[in-house]
């Protein structure tokens, strides 16, 4: 016996959600599906493979103002800037919701990210277990799996004429009201099977592909856009600058990527990762390598927007076969 | 009471006609609106169309560039390539939805101090008929 | 009070400005609320942030010391937007200082040693906290030696202080300059060429450099042809950083950052560093 | 259509005459569906070459980044126009490129395979089937399309009221994400510093919002005013569909009507903003 949730109850549920806090769900904006604040049910996508760009940005925005100075009189003020209300995700990925939890080692590792960490703490994740996959889907090689339970809230799954409940944390406990839930005899679907990329000691492999000329071959055709680090959940590179409006400074930081060409150029002009093959090497290195020696996970939760966003098919997968190659060949 | 309209307005003036018949304009004591900000350019031609682009990002309803006529520019021919550039400016200005009564491109000569004052009197008419821009844009300065 | 949020700073008051070269300035910070004051600690080799709102942010490294309870001092060249506009301030001012960041010279560690510091340009500014504790605490140190070169007399920092240096017990100073002027009379070298020259002794020593990467790069090789073992030679390394907290992942070297496992590294550790930096 | 064969042949009389150390063109990518660019150093990688109708990359950007090397490239005849624009403003030599030339039908939509037919919406539009410059021509030189109404987008816009106008451009410069694939992709891009990094004095913000995201797409746009060759890789490549062609396009037509200019289809013929024609009014009253 599971929890159960019919369909029509789960929209009287997302409507009483828009009545009381924000709700983010997927929705269409011209050909796009992507996570944006919903006014009405309707606009909710239930019928999705994934978003074009991941949920990050309800955590760490794409733009956010980290605190105003104000001068009066003389007087300097600093005002932190303010979250805005509660806030509930629905229709996470369970990958996704891995990447989320991936951000939570850099930012919540004291001292903590505050902006961060109030945006965490105010979101609730009602995720959606994965019924297809797409054809670049890898999640169940990077730790997580289609119906992967332990990074969310609330996940539902569908069958049919409802979603299968699983009330995961306290937080969702709050969430859900227990009239708008049944019990009922049906049973989950199978996952989806993806197919395996060998991620099994990679950052070894990493570590030993370092310096191979590998990097630099990948570069030629690598056209050093942000879209990989933009479009990617666990990508959380930032810059930060003032911007002065009359009387009023704020203090503004955005999403950065390591492609882009003065990421690491320091005053005077040195640059220490000055060719393209170091700064595509980095990208790799950070969630293949660096993340997993820091944290002890790897950097990638295996979602695919990379591969499908990538103008110029730098694919993570199969550089994680090569790489694996790389150093059976050295071996050798 | 509402407080009427006055649109705000960006002038590149060149350095050596516009600027100088602005200033005949002021030192014949000719009236003529405020609503004008000038900013002193050495050339029509110096005038980058980022620097309008910008202008009207930051808030400006009209946006007026003013050098020497044809065959006068101090550098001989500043004013040939600015008038290449800006007319297809005002054209994509334009298109991106910038009405075409927000950008005017105007030669005004040292001596015609009457004739710039008449430049910007119709130039802000004009803007003020027309009404502040219609943009969901913030207003964002860096 | 500390501020709950890492990326606030403190407000803080520009005390005074002192000119060290032609586009090196010397400023002397205040935090404004004594309690913060009061307990902002810091050591050798940490740095801070300083901003110029308006306009951004920017990691120095401190070149004062928390023992003598002066407030914060950071020596700033003039290269970018942000000291470019620290620059302008006039004594008075309010800045943001955020910090301190980093990690430090373990000088406990430097006791009974001969140190030897060897400083390039702007690179020597951080060096400065352990040439005054040292001073302040001359018997628990061997013998001090200090290497203090520039592009040109004029851009050498903290000239002001040398004759202290120079006059302190069992203490060389060694200036030096890419190219003299017609006042200069003393030595027209490079850096590493000095280090060389001088035949500094790796017995029972300790050598710490800071500089350009390129100073860097031939004071490290003068210095292991002279004997010294990778551990005995320290250097602070430089990066792009936004934080100050290994948040921004900007300052990595390899699977280090330069923020927050560094300034300080020691050689041992740089060569075990994947990445170059 | 498939030029793989002819693609190869000519790439390994290249590499091993020692004519080129590197030949750039087309492999297929990881989905076994579309293509990916490929650089080719060595005799025994030129069986990876293959040449398509799912060949959609210009890939005249990398000339970029080769500037003193003798390079081999395979370019479709929007690509061609690209050489003859880099050549023009003084970026890359023309003796250090070979230039294999495709006759082209037009590329087929993503995610589609060579056999679907289903041709991109760009190329439904293109003028040229011919490379306008080439070492050697691969398929036959045939008939050119007759595309009667080359800017049925352009003028689909410019019947807009300007309010529909300002409101269809805010919704789409509001999703810019500013990852700047639009410029990086761009064989006409090649400043050392883009106005958009600039820091002093900072023209755009690095706030990703409506404002600036505004003037980072009118001002990329516009300084490709009289360079842009119409390959649409700027608005293939981003990946939050802003129909950057259409702005592009937009000033291709207005070029050619004030200056009767088009980019690229010669290497001589002065840019329109590096010349100009004293008796010209261009609608600006004197």
């Amino acid at each position: 016996m599971s929890e159960f949730i019919s369909k029509q109850n789960l929209l009287t549920w997302l409507g009483q959600l828009i009545g009381e806090r924000n709700l983010v769900a997927p929705t269409r904006v011209d050909d796009l599906l992507l996570f944006r604040k919903i006014d009405r049910v309707e606009d909710i996508v239930f019928d999705f493979d994934n978003t074009t760009l991941s949920p990050k940005e309800w955590f760490f925005p794409s733009s956010e103002t980290l605190f105003y100075v104000d001068r009066k009189d003389g007087q300097t003020e600093l005002m932190p800037a303010a979250i805005e209300k509660e806030t509930a995700i629905f229709g996470i990925r369970p990958c996704d919701a891995q990447g989320m939890t991936m951000n939570d080692y850099p930012f919540l590792e004291e001292p903590a990210d505050d902006l961060y960490r109030q945006h965490r703490d105010i979101t609730a994740l009602i995720g959606l277990a994965c019924i297809t996959a797409c054809p670049e889907c890898f999640c169940t090689s990077m730790g997580g799996g289609p119906h992967d339970t332990a990074n969310v809230d609330i996940l539902l799954t569908e069958v049919t004429d409802g979603y299968i409940v699983q009330v995961l944390t306290d937080k969702g406990k709050a969430l859900l009201p227990d009239n708008l839930l049944a019990t009922a005899d049906v049973s989950s679907p199978l996952a989806p099977v993806l197919s395996e990329i060998p991620s099994e000691g990679i950052a070894e492999k990493m570590r030993q592909a370092f310096d191979e000329p590998f990097w630099d071959r990948l570069a030629d055709r690598c056209i050093h856009c942000n879209i990989c680090s933009y479009v990617c959940p666990t990508c959380y590179c930032f810059d930060v600058r003032d911007y002065t409006d009359k009387e009023r400074i704020e203090r503004v930081r955005s999403w950065e990527s390591c492609q882009s060409p003065g990421f690491t150029r320091i005053a005077g002009g040195h640059d220490p990762r000055s060719t393209k093959g170091s700064r595509l090497r980095q990208r790799f290195s950070h969630k293949l390598l660096y993340f997993p020696n820091q944290f002890g996970a790897l950097g990638c939760i295996g979602c695919g927007r990379c591969v499908r966003a990538c103008p110029v098919n730098i694919d993570i997968r199969e550089i994680i076969q090569d790489v694996q190659q790389l150093g059976v060949k050295s071996e050798a | 009471m509402a407080v009427e309209y006055q649109p705000k307005i960006v002038g590149f003036l060149c350095n050596w006609c516009s600027y100088a018949g602005a200033d005949l304009a002021g030192t014949s004591r000719i009236c003529y609106p405020s609503n004008i900000r000038i900013i002193r350019v050495p050339c029509s031609g110096r005038v980058d169309p980022l620097l309008i682009v910008k202008s009207f990002q930051q808030g400006a309803d009209g946006v007026l560039i003013a050098g020497c006529h044809p065959g006068d520019c101090h550098y001989s021919e500043g004013n040939y390539y600015a008038r290449r550039r800006l007319a297809l400016l005002h054209t994509f200005l334009e298109y991106i939805g910038i009405e075409e009564e927000r950008f005017q491109i105007q030669w005004v000569s040292a001596s015609e101090g009457k004739r710039w004052a008449n430049v910007v009197s119709s130039f802000t008419e004009g803007l003020s008929i027309l009404g502040p821009r219609e943009t969901t844009l913030h207003k964002e300065t860096v | 009070m500390k501020p709950e949020n890492p990326l606030l700073p403190y407000l803080s008051t520009l005390q005074e400005l002192i000119d060290l070269t032609p586009d090196v300035k010397l400023f002397r910070l205040e935090l404004n609320d004594p309690d913060i004051r009061e307990s902002f600690d810091y050591k050798p080799g940490q740095f801070v942030f300083v901003s110029a709102f308006g306009v951004g942010e920017s990691p120095f490294g401190i070149t004062s010391v928390a023992h003598r309870k002066a407030g914060v001092d950071v020596a700033i060249r003039r290269v970018g937007t942000v000291t470019n506009a620290l620059h302008q301030l006039e004594p008075g001012a309010t800045v943001g200082v955020r910090g301190p960041f980093g990690n430090y010279f373990p000088l406990d560690e430097y006791k009974g040693k001969n140190i030897f510091i060897i400083g390039g340009g702007i690179g020597f500014a951080p060096l400065r906290p352990i040439i005054t504790t040292i001073l302040d605490y001359r018997e628990d140190y061997g013998d001090l030696v200090i290497i203090n070169g520039a592009r040109s007399p004029q851009d050498l920092v903290f000239a002001p202080e040398f004759d202290t240096w120079a006059a302190s017990p069992k203490t060389k100073l060694e200036l030096t300059v890419d190219a003299g002027d017609e006042k200069w009379t003393g030595r027209v070298a490079l850096i590493p060429s000095v280090v060389s020259e001088l035949k500094l002794s790796p017995q029972n020593a300790i050598a710490v450099t800071c500089g350009p990467p390129i100073m860097i790069h031939f004071t490290l090789i003068e210095l292991r042809k002279l004997g010294f073992a990778d551990n005995q030679i320290i250097t602070t390394l430089e990066g792009k950083m936004k934080c100050g907290l290994g948040k921004c992942a900007r300052c990595n070297v390899g699977d280090k950052y330069v923020c927050k496992d560094g300034p300080v590294f020691s050689m041992e550790q740089i060569s075990q560093l994947i990445e170059q930096f | 259509m498939d030029f793989s064969e002819e693609i190869r042949s000519k790439a390994k009389e290249l590499l091993e005459s020692g004519t080129v150390d590197c030949v750039i063109g087309y492999e297929r990518a990881t989905d076994g569906v579309g293509a990916r660019p490929l650089f080719v150093y060595q005799p025994n990688d030129i069986d990876r070459l293959i040449f398509d109708q799912t060949c959609t990359h210009n890939l005249t950007k990398y000339l970029l980044n080769r500037k003193d090397k003798a390079t081999a490239i395979v370019v479709k005849p929007c690509d061609s126009r690209a050489i003859n624009l880099l050549i023009n403003e003084s970026q890359i030599q023309r003796d250090k490129v070979s230039i294999i030339g495709v006759v082209c039908p037009g590329v087929v939509k993503a995610g589609l395979d060579n056999t679907s037919g289903e041709l991109q919406d760009t190329c439904r539009m293109c003028q040229q089937h011919t490379p306008v410059l080439y070492d050697f021509l691969v398929g036959e030189l045939g008939l050119e399309p007759d595309v009667p109404d080359t800017y049925p987008d352009v003028t689909g816009m410019e019947d807009k009221s300007a309010g529909e106008r300002r409101a269809f451009w805010e919704e789409q410069f509001s999703r810019c994400i500013r990852c700047y694939a639009c410029r990086q992709v761009c064989p006409g891009c090649y400043c050392l510093e883009c106005f958009v990094e600039r820091l002093d004095p900072t023209w755009v913000g690095i706030r990703i919002a409506p404002g600036e995201n505004e003037v980072w797409n009118t001002m990329r746009a516009f300084h490709l005013a009289g360079r842009c060759i119409d390959c649409n890789e700027c608005e293939r490549v981003c990946p939050v569909n802003i129909p950057l062609s259409l702005l592009n396009r937009k000033l291709g037509k207005e070029v050619e009507e004030l200056f009767k200019f088009q980019a690229g289809i010669d290497a001589e013929t002065p840019m329109p903003f590096s010349t100009f024609d004293k008796e010209e009014k261009l609608g600006i009253s004197e």
